[in-house]
Order: structure tokens, then C-alpha cells, then sequence
């Protein structure tokens, strides 16, 4: 659990972004404290993904600023002032972030080990001998140290899923962004996936950020939820709070229809 | 006139030298081909339009106009501007120019291939763009476009005649010499095409397994 | 069937030629000179075919040309040789020259004759493809690899202009003609090559039409004796007196 | 500089041979792409082997091949064909033969209910194919029917080389006049693309005024 | 209503089909009389489609034949003896048959009236200006005279299916095939095309034998209907009968399954 008055890892001030004339996030803000645990839920269309792809440098912002551990992360220091940040400045801000995709985005033509060395020989050159000690601790811990020598297309849904996870940590991030890692999962392999973040959220003290719609993992996961609407915050809370007694009507709304299309709370 | 089969087995030994040079410059038009496209391919991706629309506006008028002028260009022209390219290196330049226009669309519908989130996740790791394209998105794209580049290739070898047109002593030119000796065409001209029929036959055969190995892109 | 009334019914003689000045020359307007075809045009007029028209071809495709009967006759600088006396019907003599070489200023490695390239195993000649000197420079012993076989007089100076040549031969009035229009001081004509003869061309036709071919000796012949001849050819530089001093018999015969 | 004029006029004469080859050899090209192409559907074994023959064999050999072949050994076989004529065919059954397997793949490519609905009213094989299967069919021809008119055009130019005056045959002349080669190469290089762009801009327009009405159906 | 004992307009006398190694029909036997409606209902894959296919010559039969108005379908006369259809025969026997499809099947590139007019033109040679008046009668039954002019693609999936159902009756068949002809329809544009064939049911006498999912319809529309159950006939008779009485098992729990979807009966 973070205290909640640390200075935060991550400081969204204002931020908007649009795609052509759609507004997605409007002048949006919030902060996450360093090893707080952060649910977005929402309904379809609200931009939960859109705030984890700008965090990860997949996106731009059109306005607002967003620090991560004090360094913003869309503009760098320029003689004075500060100017749009450049590649080694964005570079440089995403060895703090890691991110895992809703379709596990694994390189097809690279084994599973090769898949988690290959970030860090390449950006942090660490040697392969080392690499691929730390990449079987990794996947040891998400339960996959025999497959270490299979290629992705040979694996389940949750199995190439806990291989991404295993591959976004082998860069070590400070914050890590898991965006609806088990929708794309049949059901029965759910909870293998949720199993590894349980132990993720256990044994390290990363700071994430997760975007579900699985509103038992989130409720019983989360040290904080934020609710989404039309890219605004709508209610935020403990998991408490916002599923036992949400205040705003949206908020209620949406719970009551994800509950009676079956998913537990 | 009539075919002599005793002028064909005269012949034949000067039409292998010939072949021999078709075959080489097959072999280095296609290096220069595939090398040359990949260059357009990614300068055209490029989002900086000053960079992309030439090179854009430059492959299509490659691809637009006649191989053999280009090879004329080449050969006669360039030495003016200070370049003189011996015969054999001017016409495999022409060929992987010529070529290299249409591989570029290769290698642009194999890059389109690759899914947009194997971007995205060498992003997420941090990857440059230099070894996004070198680990990640080339070792996916380039196995299914074989097949494709391979159809082009087949396509150029099939042109190597026009370097008769600037005095590669190829095939063709050959096969012409030979007919401007004795005065006679039929058995000359007659071999050539049979052995690029014979040729492309093969590579079709070739082709289709290749096809079933890779996989087909377009 | 007679080609003659056939050329006569229709008008015009479709001959092949060369764009060798001054042997053959097409004008800026597109319109066919040089001696060969202005002989020709002449002969023709009298034998009562009011045109000829040109098509501009090579040496090697001339012959399989005549023989495929896309051309009534070749008059092109195509110089008699037995080899070729057999495959047409030739004219008596028309047009006369020694070979040259166009060399590089000072000629470098002294070429002096087809041998002289032959022996230096780093030469390399150019010739067009299916001429004489072609022919000459195999039968001297170059190999088929240094004889590089050029489109035209154009690419010939150019190539060697550019040094991917180091000699470019044709008859002497040629090499003469392309030298004086590239006005290039790096350059220099070297004839006429020793040991070459002078060849001399005449119409040529297919092999079954010797009536044609009598019919055009005849009027060539009184054209020859009423100096109407010369009067065509020497503004070119030909000489009337080398094509009038010897014969077809001799010149086929010539081993 | 005036003699430039006539120079230039050379190189236009030359542009005309160059589009009356690409006219004429597009057209039998067309015409044989669908004999051909057709011709591999066929019912008949003995029409889908001579269409089958007829495309490798000439997708098989060069078209350089092809156009001394038919310059020079066909005359000694009996068929003798002015430059003109022996260019547009060499061109155009070439570049059928590519057109061929256009025709083919598209008629292919055509959905086997639109064959059922001809049969359950009754439409006989050639009605089926006149009126329902090949208008449908020659859209999804055009643009690689335009791709292949423009292969046609730039292979045009080979034609130079059995003494047909055209646009680079041209050239070639006024190069040996001048002495000049940068301006008649440059020249018919513009000329060419000039050329190309237009085939490609026409093929467009016929596209988009054959897909009219038809939008949401093709791709 | 049909006369029980006239003479057949169908008699299809054991026939057997199969794919491959799949027997979809097995000596298959039913008559149809003349004008009477027929429903054909059954699980999926068990043959339906494939009977009218047959029917419509669109595939061939493996053994057994088929009489229409009591000429053989599949075979010829030929001297004293019977021998395999040619193309004319089929094209004479299909004169009296029609059919409408369940992706409706119209010409993409004719305009709706095109669409009807073009098969009385090419196969009755009858004239433009006939078949034009004889198709805006047909376009004014099911309600389409206003978009004559349209192309298929700027209708709707229920005004394509009227289209086609107007296109199969130019013909004037005597016999009409429908096949889940408003299965690909959403279901606010079901009724319409309903509309339609129950038009057709009092306006015409034609034969019409109907596949379909609409049990509903399948009730109030059919005289009779048999139920198929892998290539052979479980159960048939009047609706009422197979609707409420249901002897066989198969035809029960076919029955129960379909209203447990939400399917009206
Ligand atoms: N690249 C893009 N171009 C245009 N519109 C986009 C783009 N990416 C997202 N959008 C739009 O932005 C809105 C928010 O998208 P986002 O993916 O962030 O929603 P979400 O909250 O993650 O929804 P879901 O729960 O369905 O994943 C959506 O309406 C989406 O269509
Ligand atoms: N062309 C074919 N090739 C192979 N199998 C086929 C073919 N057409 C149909 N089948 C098979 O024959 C069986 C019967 O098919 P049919 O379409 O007649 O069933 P159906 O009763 O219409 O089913 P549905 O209600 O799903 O439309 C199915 O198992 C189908 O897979
Ligand atoms: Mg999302
Ligand atoms: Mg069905």
C-alpha cells in the first residue's frame, strides 16, 4: 500500500487528446503514488486505453503535461524553458515504463526466451549469459520456465500472455501498464494470468496501472479505482467505495450492466 | 530455310559464354534489386513528406518509363556527368534500379503485414527504430515476400536481353553475333527462347514451392 | 513474278541503309541521304521506280532482311566479300574505301592494323555489329569478347570518348565524317589500316532477283560512263575512278 | 537552335509509332487475355490445354525473344510482317498472356452464388458469363489491366532494335546527328512517363465510372 | 389448400447425395402436390438446403430420381431407354422452377429492375418493354415500384430479398424454392419479406416449398411441413400436428431447443 502524500510517480496535469474532431481525454488530471495500485474502469469508448498508450509513448498528447517521477515526460529542457521532447528524451522515459497488451504483441519469429532477452541486450546491452539467467528467474515466476525454448505460437492464450508480462519486466520498469490482459483469454485461462499480476503485486513494488473490465480482480487488486466516462474522470475511490456505493448515477449505471452480463463484483 | 542441327551443335558452346553472363547479371540485378527497394520502401514510409514524395515521385518514373532507355541513360549519359560504368556493371545497375521499383511494393505490402502491435511492442520495449526494424518488423515481413520477389526476379531475368542494347556481350547478343556471321537467324533466336522457356519453366516450378514454403503476400 | 514491274506499280524501292554517314545519312527532316542511297535513288529513277524508302537497319540484319523480303535492296556500304556474294545478288562496284581506325590522341598503343589489336590482349575494338570490320577484326584474331559489337557511329566515339573502347573502326570516309563532326581534339583518325583492302559495296539484292540486279547494272553502268556517277559520289569524298577500276567478278572472287 | 525543331519533330513522329504500337498491341493483347483467360476456364480440356500452352509459352520467353523471332524467323517460315506488324504482335500476345491470368483470377474471383443465381433463372453458360459474370469480373481487371498496358508501352521500345522508327529509335537517331545524348534520352524519358500517367489517369477514370452505384460491394 | 390426391407437381423417389464420404441425403422420398405449400424444418446441416439445391439443379443427385410434373429431372428419354440429362433438358425442365436465396444473390452491378427484367429478356426473349411492365407489377407486389432504379447496394437486406423474390418470379415458375430467405435479415426487416411471401401464398398458385427457421411462420403458412433429421424424414404432417403433438423424440427436442432460443412457434 503507498502513503498516499509521497511525491508521485506519475502526475497528469490536464491533459487532451483528440483523433480528428473526436475528443477522447479532456483536459484531464490525476496522480499515482509510487507503488500504489491503480484500476481504470469505464465503459467501452472512454479512453482507458488511450491514457496507457500516452504514457507508454504510443500516442501523443495535444495539451497537458504529464511528469513521471518529476521529468515530464512530453517535453524536455531546452536553454530555459522547454521544447517538444525529441527521441533520446522519449528514450530515455520509457526505461521507467512497461507496458502489456490486451493481444500479447509477442514476436512471433523469436523463441519465448529470446522474446524476454532481446529488450535487455539491446537497450540496456546486457550480456546474453546474463539476460537469460534473469529471463528464466522471470519465467519461473510466471510459471513458464519449460517453455523457454518454444516459439509463441506454440503456447495458449494465457500462457503467451504471462510471456509478455515476463518479457515487459525483464526491463526492470518502475511503472507498469497491463491493458485489459485477459479479455482476449478463454475464460478457463483467466485465471493463470490474474494469478501472476496477484504475485506481481506481492513480491515487487512497481507502481501499475491497470485497465480491466474483471471488476472481482480490480475490487479486491486495487488500492484505488478510477472511473471513466467520455474521457473524464468520473468518481474515483477505494474498491470499496465505488462497488458497494458508487455516488454518481453513471457509475451505477455502468456497474448494474456489467453485474447482469455476469461478471462478478 | 531450313533448321541444320549440325550449325545448332557448332553454335551452342559460343551460346553458353552467353548464358553464363545472363545468369551473372540476374544474379547481381536481383541483389541490386532487393537491396535498392527496401531503400525506396522505407524512405517512401518516411513522415517527413519532403523525403517521401520524391522518392515516391522518382519511383514512379522509373517504374513509368522504358528499361532499355533507362539503360541507354545509363550507359551513354552518365559519362558526360563523369561516370563510366563498364558494360556488365551499367546494365545489372539499370536492371536493380528498374527492378528495385517494383520490389519496393513488395517489401511495402510485406511491411503492411506485420501487426501494427508488433510496433508497438518493440516501442514498449524500448527498442530504437533502426532495431525495431532490424530485430523486429524485417525478420517478419521478409519470409512471406520471397515468393513475391522471387516473381520479379524471374520477370528481370527474362529482360537481361535488352543489355545486347548496350554491348553485354549476354544471350542475346551472342545469339545476334552468331546470326550476323553466318547470315542465318532461325537456329540462334530459336535456342534462346528455347532456353528461357526452359528456364522459366523451371522457376515457375520453383515459384509455386516456394509459395507453399512462405506463404503468399498481396 | 518481275520485281521490277512489281517496284514500278507501286512506286517506290524499299531499300536498307545504315545511318553511316557519308555512306547513308538521315536528315534532321527525316529524309534518306548519303551516296548509297542517292545512287540508288538515281538508278531506280531511270529504271522507272519513282521513290525509294529507307529503313534504317543493321549491318547484320541487312541480309536476313533482303532474304525475308523486307527490303528490295541494301544499299548501305555493304562491302562485297565472298562469304556475302554468295547469300545476294550484287551490283557492279558503287562505293570504295579503305578501313580506318578512330584512335585516342597520338594512338597510344599504336595500332596500325587488326593484328596489331589482336596481339595486345587488353584492347578491346569497336565495330558494328555484322559489318566488315567486324568481320576483319574476328578473322585477324581477336577474340569475340574485345570485339565490341556498337550500335552506331554516334556510340562508337562516344565509347571511345569515354575509354570503354580503345579503337573504333569503319572505312576511312566514315571514320573521316564522324571525327570532323566531333571536333575533339583527344581523338585522331589512323588510315587507312595496313593490311586491309579496300572493299568496295554495290547494291545488293536477293539472290533470285538477277534481273532486277541486270536491269540496275545497266543504267548504273552508262551512269558510270556519263560521269553522272561521279557527279553523285564525289561531293562525298568517294572516288568514281576506285568503283570503275575493278569489278564485281574480282571483288567476289577475292579470298 | 532551329535545327532542334526538326529534331524534336523526329522524336514526335517517333511518340505517334510509339502510341500507335501501344494502341494496337493493347488491343490484341485484350483480345487475347480474354481468349486465353476464358479459354483456361473452359469446359473443353482440348482449349484449356491450347490457352494454357499459349500463356507459358509466352510468359515463358522474353518478349526480346519473341520480337526477333517473330522478325526474323517467321519471315523464313513463310510469314513475312512489316516491323509494325511484328511489334504489335509480338507485344500483343506477350502482354495477353499476362492479361491472361488477369481475366482468369478475376472471373475466378467472382462469388460462385452470383454462377447459382444464373442458373436457378435459367441463363445459359454464355448469357451467365456476358452479362452477370463478366461485368462484374472487369472491374477487378482494370487496374492490373492498366499496370499491364503500361508494361506494353515501356516494352514498346524494344521495337527500336528491329529498326521500327519509334519514339526511341527516334532518339537514337538524333543523338547520331547531334551528337547530343542527354537531350533525346531526357526527352523521350519525359515523353514516356508523360504517356504512362495517362494510361494510369484513364484507367482510373474508368474505374471509378464503372464502380458507380456499385460502392460497398467490391473492395 | 392442395387436393391430397391430384397428381404430383414433385415426386422425388428415393434419392441419395453425398459429399465426399458424407451422405447428406439417404434414400430420400416425398411427394409434393401441385400448389400445395411446403415446409421443410430440421437441425442444421441435415440436408434442407441441399434438397433444394437438387431441386434447383444446382447440384446433382448420386442415385433415384426426381419427377417434376411428372418428366424426369435428371434423365432423358433416349431411344426406348432413359440416359443422364444434357444441358438442354435441364435448361427445359428448370423453366418451371425458382428460387430465392438466403444471401438474396443479386446482380451488383444491374439495377433493381435490370435485375428482373434480364432473365425473361435472355431466357423467354421476351421484349424491354414487356418485361419492364411485367416486372413493375412484380416491383409493386412486394412494394419496391419506387426503387426501380436503385442499385442493389443502396437497399436494405429486406428490400434485396423483395428484389429477389420479384427477380425468381419474372420467370413465372410453377414451382418456388425459398431458402431461410429471411435468415440474413435483421430482424426488424424479417416481417416485411414475410409479408410478401404471404401475398404470394394467396395470390398465386404456385408450389412453394420453404426452408426456414421461423417456426412461427413455418405454422401459419404451411399445409405441410417435414421435419429432417440427417438426410432422412423424422416426421411430417399438418402443422398443427408436428407443432403441438410431435410423435418422435427427435422432433421434441428439436421443438424445445427452437423455443428455448426465443423463436416464436
Ligand atoms: N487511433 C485512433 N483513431 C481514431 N479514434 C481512436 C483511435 N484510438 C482510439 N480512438 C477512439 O477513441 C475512443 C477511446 O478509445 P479507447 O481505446 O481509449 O477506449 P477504451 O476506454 O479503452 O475502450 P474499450 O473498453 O472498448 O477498450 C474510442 O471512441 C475510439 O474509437
Ligand atoms: N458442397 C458441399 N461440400 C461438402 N459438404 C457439403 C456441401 N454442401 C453441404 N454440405 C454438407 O452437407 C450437410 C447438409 O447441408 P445443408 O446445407 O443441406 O444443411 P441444412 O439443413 O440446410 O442446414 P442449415 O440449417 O445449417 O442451413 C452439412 O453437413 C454440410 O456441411
Ligand atoms: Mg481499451
Ligand atoms: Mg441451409
Amino acid at each position: 500500500m503507498a502513503p498516499a502524500n509521497a511525491a508521485p510517480t506519475i502526475e497528469i496535469n490536464g491533459i487532451s487528446k483528440s483523433f480528428g474532431s473526436f475528443k477522447v481525454l479532456d483536459e484531464l488530471s490525476f496522480k499515482v503514488a509510487p507503488r500504489e495500485k491503480l484500476a481504470l474502469i469505464g465503459p467501452s469508448g472512454s479512453g482507458k486505453t488511450t491514457i496507457l498508450r500516452i504514457l507508454m509513448t504510443l500516442e501523443g498528447i495535444d495539451s497537458g503535461d504529464i511528469l513521471i517521477e518529476g521529468d515530464n515526460l512530453y517535453r524536455m529542457p531546452a536553454n530555459g524553458g522547454l521544447r517538444p521532447a525529441n527521441e533520446q528524451h522519449l528514450h530515455k522515459m520509457r526505461t521507467k515504463i512497461g507496458m502489456v497488451f490486451q493481444l500479447f504483441n509477442l514476436f512471433p519469429h523469436k523463441s519465448v526466451i529470446d522474446n524476454v532477452t532481446l529488450a535487455p541486450m539491446l537497450t540496456k546491452g546486457v550480456r546474453q549469459a546474463e539476460a537469460e539467467r534473469h529471463a528464466m528467474e522471470l519465467l519461473e515466476m510466471v510459471g513458464l520456465a519449460d517453455k523457454a525454448k518454444a516459439m509463441p505460437a506454440q503456447l495458449s492464450g494465457g500462457q503467451k500472455q504471462r510471456v509478455a508480462i515476463a518479457r515487459a519486466l525483464a526491463l526492470s520498469p518502475k511503472i507498469m501498464l497491463f491493458d485489459e490482459v485477459t479479455s482476449a483469454l478463454d475464460p478457463e485461462l483467466v485465471e493463470e494470468v490474474l494469478n501472476v499480476l496477484w504475485r506481481l503485486c506481492a513480491e515487487t513494488d512497481m507502481t501499475m496501472l491497470l485497465v480491466t473490465h474483471e471488476m472481482g480482480f480490480a475490487h479486491d487488486f486495487a488500492d484505488r479505482i478510477l472511473f471513466f466516462d467520455r474521457g473524464r474522470i468520473v468518481e474515483e475511490g477505494k474498491p470499496e467505495e465505488i462497488f458497494r456505493h458508487p455516488k454518481q448515477e453513471r457509475t451505477q449505471t455502468f456497474l448494474k450492466k456489467i453485474i447482469a452480463a455476469g461478471h462478478r463484483v | 530455310m531450313e533448321w541444320d542441327w549440325a550449325f545448332v551443335i557448332q553454335i551452342l558452346p559460343t551460346l553458353l559464354q552467353g548464358v553464363k553472363i545472363t545468369i551473372l547479371a540476374t544474379l547481381l540485378g536481383s541483389i541490386v534489386a532487393a537491396v535498392v527497394g527496401l531503400v525506396i520502401a522505407i524512405v517512401r514510409r518516411s513522415k517527413n513528406r519532403l523525403v517521401s514524395m520524391p522518392m515516391g515521385f522518382v519511383a514512379e518514373f522509373i517504374r513509368g518509363t522504358p528499361l532499355l532507355v533507362q539503360l541507354y541513360f545509363i550507359f551513354y549519359v552518365l559519362p558526360d556527368l563523369g561516370l563510366t560504368l563498364s558494360p556488365l556493371v551499367a546494365g545489372v545497375i539499370g536492371l536493380g534500379l528498374h527492378y528495385g521499383t517494383y520490389t519496393a511494393e513488395v517489401y511495402r505490402a510485406g511491411i503492411e503485414n506485420v501487426a501494427r502491435g508488433q510496433w508497438e511492442a518493440a516501442k514498449a520495449c524500448n527498442l530504437t527504430p533502426f532495431q525495431t526494424w532490424t530485430r523486429i518488423i524485417l525478420p517478419q515481413a521478409l519470409p512471406p515476400m520471397i515468393p513475391a520477389l522471387a516473381n520479379y526476379f524471374i520477370a528481370m531475368f527474362k529482360e537481361t536481353p535488352l543489355l545486347s542494347a548496350i554491348t553485354v556481350l549476354e544471350l542475346m547478343n551472342q545469339a545476334r553475333s552468331i546470326a550476323n556471321y553466318n547470315y542465318r537467324y532461325i537456329e540462334p533466336i530459336t535456342l534462346v527462347g528455347a532456353f528461357f522457356l526452359v528456364i522459366s519453366l523451371i522457376s515457375v516450378i520453383g515459384l509455386r514451392w516456394l509459395e507453399r514454403r512462405y506463404g503468399r503476400i498481396g | 513474278e518481275d520485281t521490277l514491274d512489281k517496284l514500278k506499280e507501286q512506286g517506290f524501292a524499299r531499300i536498307a541503309i545504315a545511318n553511316e554517314p557519308p555512306f547513308t545519312a538521315v536528315n534532321p527532316d527525316g529524309t534518306v541521304s548519303g551516296a548509297g542511297p542517292d545512287v540508288a535513288r538515281a538508278v531506280f529513277a531511270k529504271l522507272g521506280v519513282k521513290d525509294v524508302v529507307a529503313s534504317i537497319s543493321e549491318y547484320g540484319a541487312m541480309i536476313p532482311g533482303l532474304q525475308a523480303g523486307r527490303h528490295d535492296a541494301v544499299t548501305a556500304g555493304l562491302f562485297m566479300k565472298p562469304e556475302r556474294c554468295n547469300a545476294v545478288a550484287y551490283s557492279e562496284p558503287i562505293l570504295c574505301d579503305a578501313e580506318a581506325f578512330l584512335v585516342k590522341k597520338g594512338n597510344p598503343k599504336g595500332f596500325k592494323s587488326y593484328a596489331d589489336i589482336a596481339k595486345d590482349a587488353s584492347a578491346t575494338i569497336g565495330a558494328p555489329g555484322g559489318g566488315t570490320e567486324e568481320r576483319l577484326s574476328l578473322e585477324a584474331g581477336v577474340p569475340r569478347d574485345r570485339v565490341i559489337v556498337v550500335p552506331d557511329g554516334q556510340s562508337g566515339l562516344k565509347m571511345l570518348q569515354d575509354g570503354r573502347i580503345d579503337v573504333y573502326s569503319l572505312p576511312v570516309l566514315s571514320i573521316n565524317d564522324l571525327a570532323k563532326k566531333a571536333n575533339d581534339p583527344n581523338i585522331e583518325v589512323v588510315a587507312p589500316v595496313v593490311g586491309a583492302p579496300v572493299y568496295c559495296d554495290g547494291a545488293a539484292f536477293r539472290k533470285n532477283d538477277t534481273a532486277l540486279r541486270d536491269a540496275f547494272d545497266k543504267v548504273l553502268a552508262e551512269m558510270k560512263t556519263s560521269g553522272e556517277f561521279a557527279k553523285i559520289i564525289e561531293p562525298y569524298g568517294f572516288s568514281a575512278q576506285a568503283a570503275m577500276s575493278t569489278t564485281r567478278e574480282k571483288l567476289c572472287a577475292a579470298k | 537552335m532551329g535545327q532542334w525543331g526538326g529534331y524534336l519533330q523526329l522524336i514526335l513522329d517517333g511518340a505517334l509509332v510509339t502510341i500507335k504500337l501501344t494502341l494496337m498491341g493493347s488491343a490484341l493483347a485484350l483480345v487475347m487475355a480474354f481468349l486465353a483467360g476464358l479459354g483456361r476456364l473452359s469446359h473443353f480440356a482440348a482449349l484449356r490445354w491450347l490457352a494454357t500452352t499459349y500463356i507459358e509459352f509466352f510468359r515463358g520467353t522474353s518478349i526480346f525473344v519473341q520480337l526477333f523471332w517473330a522478325y526474323f524467323v517467321l519471315p523464313l517460315l513463310g510469314l513475312s510482317l512489316t516491323p509494325l506488324q511484328a511489334g504489335v504482335l509480338a507485344l500483343g500476345l506477350n502482354v495477353g498472356a499476362y492479361g491472361a491470368e488477369v481475366v482468369r483470377g478475376a472471373v475466378k474471383s467472382i462469388g460462385k452464388e452470383q454462377y447459382e443465381a444464373c442458373i436457378a433463372l435459367n441463363f445459359n453458360r454464355w448469357q451467365s458469363l456476358r452479362h452477370i459474370i463478366l461485368p462484374q469480373a472487369v472491374v477487378l481487371m482494370l487496374p492490373t489491366f492498366g499496370n499491364n498496358a503500361i508494361e506494353l508501352l515501356k516494352a514498346s521500345s524494344v521495337v527500336s532494335l528491329i529498326s521500327l522508327a519509334d519514339m526511341t529509335f527516334q532518339a537514337q537517331v538524333v543523338r547520331a546527328q547531334t551528337g547530343s545524348t542527354l537531350v533525346p534520352f531526357l526527352t523521350i524519358l519525359i515523353l514516356y512517363f508523360a504517356m504512362a500517367s495517362v494510361i494510369s489517369f484513364a484507367i482510373r477514370g474508368l474505374e471509378r465510372y464503372m464502380t458507380r452505384g456499385l460502392d460497398g460491394v467490391r473492395t
